[in-house]
């Protein structure tokens, strides 16, 4: 039982980056509403961004910044100090990617808007149907 | 020079599509004169890499950043990516020629901002195939997929709400590739292909490769449109514009295939990916389902595009299945249908453009009488219909032999009868279009002559159009070249 | 890293993204998802990943709620669910 | 036996490709256009006759193309067979464009420049498979005939048009895509060539029922040849102008199924194979039972050139039965009835046509007393139905007579029988019309006691045609020759 | 479907669940991926391009080609939002609103009216009626400055502290959008123009791809920073912490320039007339 509990402790963070990935999946597959649809979008992302800056956490480690920045260079650098950085530089770029995913979806949306009138995907079906 | 052309190819599209961003404020005809040179510069710089490859029979590795791998990223241009990059350029330029006056009719006082989408789009899809850092790869797909979202969304009616799920499904495809790459660095600490490639034997007891190797898998099929996950595919190539569709059916899917050849084998190489894993047998009867699927929504289609989109799906399924046989002939066979399909695809797709060119013709019905109209058009549709089902000696067929050698070696008959099956489905398919285009509206008894003004699609057009043909028969009949020289090299020797 | 306050963020996040999706207002779904983005910078500071957590403040809390703002201020509010 | 590399065979299927441009480009001056077609027709006669005395010398001419595949070739081969009906369809193609000349002229058709264009390229589709090497030249060419001739077959354009369109595609390029395609893989996976080998290729690299699931799947794959239950697109077919049909039935179109099937047969799976499997029994029950149903159905037909097609699906048959008996005769008589069946079967349709032409009627019930006012016509008539009987003074007798002489040979009697019915049969459905065009008179004035004969263009060819099928009686040689030839090579170890 | 949903999702997380089995512990230091690459980065990231902060260096330098990417998305994002959103046909408005500024008064001018367009007293003003607020104006109107400033600090400082081109893009456009917010989207406008914000976008992602060719000219790898020594001046190694700092601010451009393009667009779904 202590086992389990160490185990599941040990990992939590996993846990709780796929129970994010699931609701933002959640609600891309079964919400009705565009907006909502982006929102879990969002969601998704940001799970995954959690997971690869989980990666990238260090026990005993600080910032990736170095500490004597402007000193000589005497001072030894160790690895073990600091938190891995590079996927941090990759969720930066996952960022990136999100918010111009999203600024293209919500255009998108908009675009629905203006021609349906309405950003519920059901009304706008039988919109369509009645065509 | 040379030495820097895996950059050229993509520094010279990038900055013609700023240019083209900013003078197209100011003119808008320019966009075009930008535009076409830049490709062209791209064509012959692929096609110098490609010859270079072939000719050092080895890699061509550019440190982009002057940092060698792992540290830094690289571009790995192999025999398998040298020659997609051909096929990519060849593509594109074809297609800038032919569709100018479509874009211009289109996307009347936007026309800069879409040779901008459209060379980032390209640019997206070179990266791609000459990429070989794992995440970078992430970044140019996101790049390809952005720029395909906005170029489809552009168009009247239904495309607005099939670009929606386009973005929805599309984001989720290539977010699962990210994480599966996640999954890879979580056990391997790299992103460089080379270098997971040389970890990732080691680590075949862990849980963790097989989970990252099904995730990455998902999110390429859900980009490249395999049935049951094809669901964005149709709606998003019927309705987008025409300009549009002719690009993105023939590169899309076919580059997502290519990444999954590369993930496949050079990624989780040949042993974790056939012997270890082993999620062939389960793949390749997907791609059975995805043929069968395919062909049959296609055949209870009444919109062309919306036929040909199915047909697009049946075709993925051909170079999935090709690629999980596992064996040589059928992963020659997936690698040749790369080409030969985004070649047929340019084909046909722009064979419909073409017709639509003075009247609009969605329907199958409104084919009528489209041949007598248009006589150089109807040949090439022939053409390209005869390669879609595969008949020698145009190219459809010889990577249909090499995939249904594949299935036949693998002992795999399912896979060969869905072949069959397809391309008598195809045979239909475009019999029926022909058969209206050629005998509606009917004539009495004997046709007294009819004098029906022929009406081409402008040379502009037409001249690629023509060019994309015999291109068709000719890639059909250097395959042994294609094999022999590129393909083999292409694939790991350890597989048989 | 002290992972109490991990874990009292991590559940703050997922109440956050499980509201996000289920409040019926728009405009309120956009506020929540900006309090959900800011509750993952949070977390991501508390991580160790200064700058992923800068971004994700100045992007996800900032630039994207003003964005969905926008988008619901020029489509509608209600949303059936 | 010497191999000679030659460009000749590439020139000889190509002379009619090339054609097509000047006759798409020249498509509004009809003269300068038939002036064309006519021209590539002697140019490819001449070229094909020209390598008939070095076939005549033992030896073989050969010409590789382009490598598709790594081992696999598009290549031709001459040899004593392909020569054979090379001759045959290069020698009827002349005669039949001047017959379509007069013909489409005389009914004034539409589209003629692309009529004599895909005319060309069936041509060369036929030269091409007659000259093939491997059996990926010979599905090339095979699959090129069927669409070239899909817009010969549907050139009226009208509903019924279409309907035989479809049948004659879905039928002959369903069962080759469906069948010959896949045996064409699987025999190149079990022997890793596709080369025709006078010995066969499959002998000692399949299992029995390997060798004979691809038997059937080449056998019905080739559905050109007719073979039951294959065999419905040919009346189908029959809606094409008639000179379409005559290159159908005559040259191209069944007479490639036939010669696949032999050149499968020969080159694929060897004499020798067939004799110890005792494949050769099977396919010759399956010709037989199509040679007695359809000259069963023929007898019911009204229809003359519907009568005509089943009467060329029964034929078609006697030649894939004189191959099957395996014995050096019968497999000589199956080859020359290629060449006599042509002849005849030819002058056949041409008939029909004529008569189409002159007074415009289809059916065999309203050509009581024809004979009296086309008495050129139905005397051809009566040559070109005695030839494909099988009774002299006709060539047809030859080619019969030596299959029949097989049968006795390898002592399988039955099949003589199934010959003799058959013949008796063909007589029967025949000689009828003949008879009521010459005895009978109209029972009304349906026809006026002058003779009103076709054009001159459409009279012609089917004289020469019926003076060749009585040439070919007597001078079997250059023919039977080469069949005998090509019989040699094959029976060498057998 | 809610409950077809329900399942899929389940189905997967459970799988997803499975295969996290055997992933290393959170936060272990001796994990493959704390132990291959990233000891590089720490260790010797200062000595090769002078850069303390290590995500700076490596996003900006190492891969700096993924950052050049990066850029570009973001660019194509704001093209694309233009592109599909963008009308450019002028419909007057059918009712144009104006507040008297001295009075607060606000006039209904209907299609066809006279309508003060130069006056000074005059303001025009959205549809949607909002209230005249002079507390959220004048403290926009301080804030800004300082947001601004503190937005070329980020960017600026970088190489030391957490940001850089990007974080600091993102709050000059935010400044930009907060005043087009707490004014109007016209008066933003006519501070940066619809035209200018494209040139801006164009040349923040020029002045990368640029400074990556220009390493190109100077007979360096693509994006080898170390190449423009001579042009700056400096060792190699400070003309990587000096080209860092050339692309940052390109970054910082272009996202800025992306930022108000966005907010531009979406806000007033494509007239660019009226905002939020």
């Amino acid at each position: 039982m202590n086992e389990i509990a160490s185990f599941i402790i040990a990992k939590y963070n996993y846990w709780i980056y796929i129970v994010l990935m699931m609701i933002g999946l959640y609600a891309m597959i079964v919400k009705n509403n565009l907006v909502k649809k982006i929102i879990g979008m969002n969601i998704f992302q940001t799970a995954i961004i959690l997971f690869y800056v989980s990666i990238g956490t260090k026990r005993g480690a600080t910032i990736p910044i170095i500490y004597h920045g402007h000193g000589d260079g005497s001072h030894a650098v160790h690895a073990t100090d600091y938190i891995n950085p590079l996927p941090h530089v990759l969720m930066l770029t996952a960022i990136v990617v999100s918010v111009a995913t999203l600024g293209v979806a919500l255009a998108i949306a908009l675009k629905v808007y203006r021609r349906y009138n309405t950003l519920e995907e059901d009304e706008i079906f039988t919109q369509i149907r009645r065509k | 020079m040379t030495q820097h052309l895996p950059a050229i190819i993509i520094v010279v599209p990038l900055l013609s599509a700023l240019l083209v961003a900013v003078f197209g404020w100011i003119k808008k005809t320019i966009c075009f004169v930008i535009a076409l040179p830049a490709m062209g510069i791209v064509f012959l710089s692929s096609i110098v890499l490609f010859y270079k490859v072939i000719t050092e029979n080895q890699p061509i590795i550019y440190f982009l950043g002057g940092w060698s791998p792992p540290v830094g990223i690289a571009y790995n241009i192999d025999h398998l990516s040298s020659l997609v990059l051909v096929l990519i350029s060849g593509v594109t330029l074809a297609h800038l020629i032919a569709t100018r006056q479509t874009v211009i009719e289109e996307f009347t006082n936007k026309v800069s901002a879409f040779y901008t989408l459209y060379i980032l789009f390209v640019t997206g899809l070179m990266g791609i195939v000459a990429t070989g850092d794992a995440f970078n790869l992430y970044v140019l797909l996101e790049i390809a997929s952005i720029t395909g979202y906005a170029m489809i969304g552009m168009n009247s009616g239904r495309a607005y709400l099939a670009c929606f799920n386009y973005i929805i499904i599309g984001t989720i495809g290539a977010c699962l590739y990210l994480l599966g790459v996640g999954y890879i660095y979580l056990v391997t600490g790299s992103l460089n292909m080379l270098d997971i490639a040389s970890i990732l034997p080691g680590l075949v007891d862990s849980k963790v490769v097989p989970a990252a190797f099904i995730i990455c898998m998902v999110g390429l099929m859900v980009k490249m449109g395999l049935f049951p996950l094809h669901g964005w595919l149709p709606n998003a190539y019927t309705y987008a514009p025409s300009s549009v569709s002719t690009l993105m059916a023939p590169l899309t899917t076919k580059v997502m295939i290519y990444v999954m050849v590369r993930v496949a084998l050079y990624v989780f190489t040949p042993v974790l990916s056939f012997s270890v894993i082993k999620p062939g047998n389960g793949f390749t009867w997907i791609a059975v389902a995805a043929i069968i699927m395919g062909s049959l929504m296609a055949l209870s289609q009444q919109n062309i595009k919306k036929m040909l989109s199915y047909i697009v799906i049946a075709e993925v399924g051909y170079m999935v299945g090709g690629l999980w046989l596992g064996n040589r002939m059928g992963i020659t066979g997936a690698i040749l249908h790369i080409v030969n399909d985004a070649v047929m695809t340019l084909c046909i797709f722009l064979a419909v453009v073409s017709f639509s060119s003075y009247k609009k013709r969605d329907k199958l019905s409104d084919f009528q009488g489209a041949f007598k109209e248009m006589p150089v058009t109807a040949a090439v549709f022939c053409v390209a219909a005869i390669s879609i089902i595969g008949v020698p000696p145009t190219c459809g067929f010889f990577s249909k032999w090499y995939l249904i050698s594949g299935g036949l070696a693998a002992g795999h008959y399912a896979f060969v009868a869905a072949l069959l099956f397809s391309s008598l489905i195809n045979m239909v398919l475009f019999f029926r279009i022909i058969e209206i285009a050629y005998f509606e509206p009917f004539s009495d008894h004997h046709g007294k002559k009819h004098h029906v003004k022929i009406a081409e699609a402008s040379p502009g057009l037409l001249i690629p159009l023509i060019i994309v043909a015999c291109m068709l028969i000719i890639l059909g009949l250097y395959t042994d070249e294609l094999v022999t020289h590129v393909i083999s090299h292409a694939i790991p020797a350890e597989i048989v | 890293m002290i992972w109490q306050l991990d874990i009292i963020i991590l559940s703050f996040v997922v109440i956050c993204g499980i509201a996000a999706i289920t409040v019926r207002d728009l405009l309120g779904a956009a506020i929540l998802f900006g309090a959900y983005s800011f509750m993952m910078c949070l977390l991501w500071a508390e991580m160790g990943a200064v700058d992923v957590a800068f971004t994700e403040a100045s992007v996800g809390a900032g630039v994207s709620t003003v964005l969905f703002v926008a988008a619901v201020f020029r489509t509608s509010r209600r949303s059936k669910d | 036996m010497e191999m000679i590399e030659s460009i000749k065979p590439l020139l000889a299927v190509l002379i009619s490709v090339v054609v097509v441009v000047p006759l798409i480009i020249i498509s509004r001056r009809p003269n300068t256009r038939e002036a064309w077609t006519f021209v590539a027709a002697v140019g490819k006669f001449i070229l094909v006759a020209s390598m008939l005395p070095v076939i005549l010398d033992g030896s073989e001419i050969t010409c590789t193309v382009a490598s598709v595949l790594p081992g696999l070739d598009i290549a031709f081969r001459v040899d004593a067979f392909g020569m054979l009906f090379a001759l045959v369809s290069s020698s009827l193609w002349i005669v039949t464009s001047v017959y379509s000349i007069g013909y489409m002229r005389g009914l004034d058709e539409h589209s003629q420049a692309r009529y004599f264009s895909f005319f060309a390229l069936s041509l060369s589709a036929t030269i091409g498979v007659a000259f093939s090497a491997n059996l990926l030249t010979l599905y090339l060419f095979y699959e090129m005939l069927s669409f070239a001739t899909y817009p010969l077959v549907t050139h009226h354009q009208d509903i019924e048009a279409r309907r035989s369109g479809r049948k004659y595609l879905l039928y002959i390029v369903g069962s080759s895509i469906a069948l010959v395609l896949p045996a064409m893989i699987i025999t190149w996976q079990l022997t890793g060539t596709l080369t025709f080998s006078p010995a066969g290729i499959l002998g000692g690299q399949a299992s029995p029922a390997v060798v004979t699931m691809l038997l059937f799947f080449f056998l019905y794959g080739f559905a050109k040849a007719g073979l039951m239950p294959f065999h419905s697109w040919l009346p189908a077919a029959m809606v094409a102008p008639t000179p379409v049909s005559a290159l159908l039935h005559a040259v191209a179109v069944v007479k490639v199924g036939v010669f696949c099937i032999l050149r499968v047969l020969t080159g694929v799976f060897g004499i020798k194979l067939l004799a110890d499997l005792n494949l050769g029994t099977v396919v010759a029950v399956l010709a037989s039972i199509t040679i007695i149903t359809s000259s069963l159905i023929a007898m019911s037909q009204d229809g003359l050139k519907r009568r005509l097609a089943f009467s060329t699906i029964s034929q078609l048959s006697y030649i894939i039965l004189g191959a099957a008996i395996l014995s050096p005769k019968s497999m000589t008589g199956g080859m020359v009835h290629i060449a006599m069946h042509a002849f005849g079967k030819i002058t056949l349709f041409f008939c029909a046509g004529a008569i189409f032409v002159a007074t415009g009627k289809k059916y065999i019930s309203e050509m009581a007393g024809i004979g009296k006012q086309m008495p050129i016509t139905m005397t051809a008539f009566f040559i070109g139905a005695l030839s494909v009987i099988g009774l002299p003074p006709c060539g047809g007798i030859i080619s019969k007579w030596n299959i029949a002489v097989g049968t006795l040979e390898t002592h399988q009697a039955g099949f003589l029988v199934v010959l003799l019915v058959s013949s008796i049969l063909n007589a029967a459905y025949f000689l009828p019309i003949v008879y009521k065009a010459f005895f009978c008179g109209p029972e009304e004035t349906l026809f006026p006691d002058k003779i009103k004969e076709a054009p001159l263009w459409c009279v012609v060819p089917l004289v020469v045609t019926a003076v060749l099928s009585i040439l070919m009686f007597i001078f079997p040689q250059p023919f039977l020759t080469l069949a005998k030839l090509s019989v040699g090579t094959l029976f060498i170890n057998p | 479907m809610k409950k077809l949903g329900l399942i899929i999702v389940l189905i997967c997380g459970s799988l997803m669940l499975y295969g996290t089995i055997d992933f290393p512990d959170w936060a272990d230091p001796s994990s493959p991926a704390s132990t291959h690459l990233s000891p590089y980065f720490i260790e010797t990231a200062m000595h090769d391009t002078a850069v303390p902060n290590i995500v700076t260096a490596v996003l900006a330098d190492y891969r700096g080609y993924d950052t050049m990417f990066e850029t570009t998305v973001i660019f194509a994002a704001g093209l694309a939002c233009f592109f599909l959103l963008r009308r450019f046909q002028r419909r007057a408005p059918d009712v144009n609103l104006f507040r008297h500024m001295p009075t607060g008064i606000t006039l209904r001018i209907k299609k066809g009216g006279k309508v003060p367009v130069d006056s000074s007293e005059f303001e025009r003003i959205d549809s949607i009626w909002v209230p005249y607020d002079l507390i959220i104006k004048t403290t926009c109107r301080l804030l800004i400055p300082f947001i601004l400033l503190f937005a070329l600090y980020v960017i600026a400082h970088g190489h030391h502290s957490p940001g850089g081109g990007f974080q600091g893009g993102v709050i000059l456009g935010a400044g930009i959008i907060l005043y087009a917010i707490s004014h109007n989207l016209r008066a933003a406008k006519a501070r940066i123009k619809e035209r200018f914000d494209a040139y801006m976008c164009s040349a923040g992602v020029f002045i990368y791809v640029g400074t990556g060719v220009l390493c190109l000219l100077m007979g360096a790898n693509f994006l080898d920073y170390s190449a423009l020594a001579p042009l700056l001046g400096t060792d190699p190694i400070m003309a990587r912490s000096h080209g860092i700092l050339i692309v940052e601010i390109g970054v910082g451009i272009a996202v800025m320039a992306v930022m108000i393009c966005l907010y531009y667009n979406l806000s007033s779904a494509g007239r660019q007339d009226e905002g939020l």
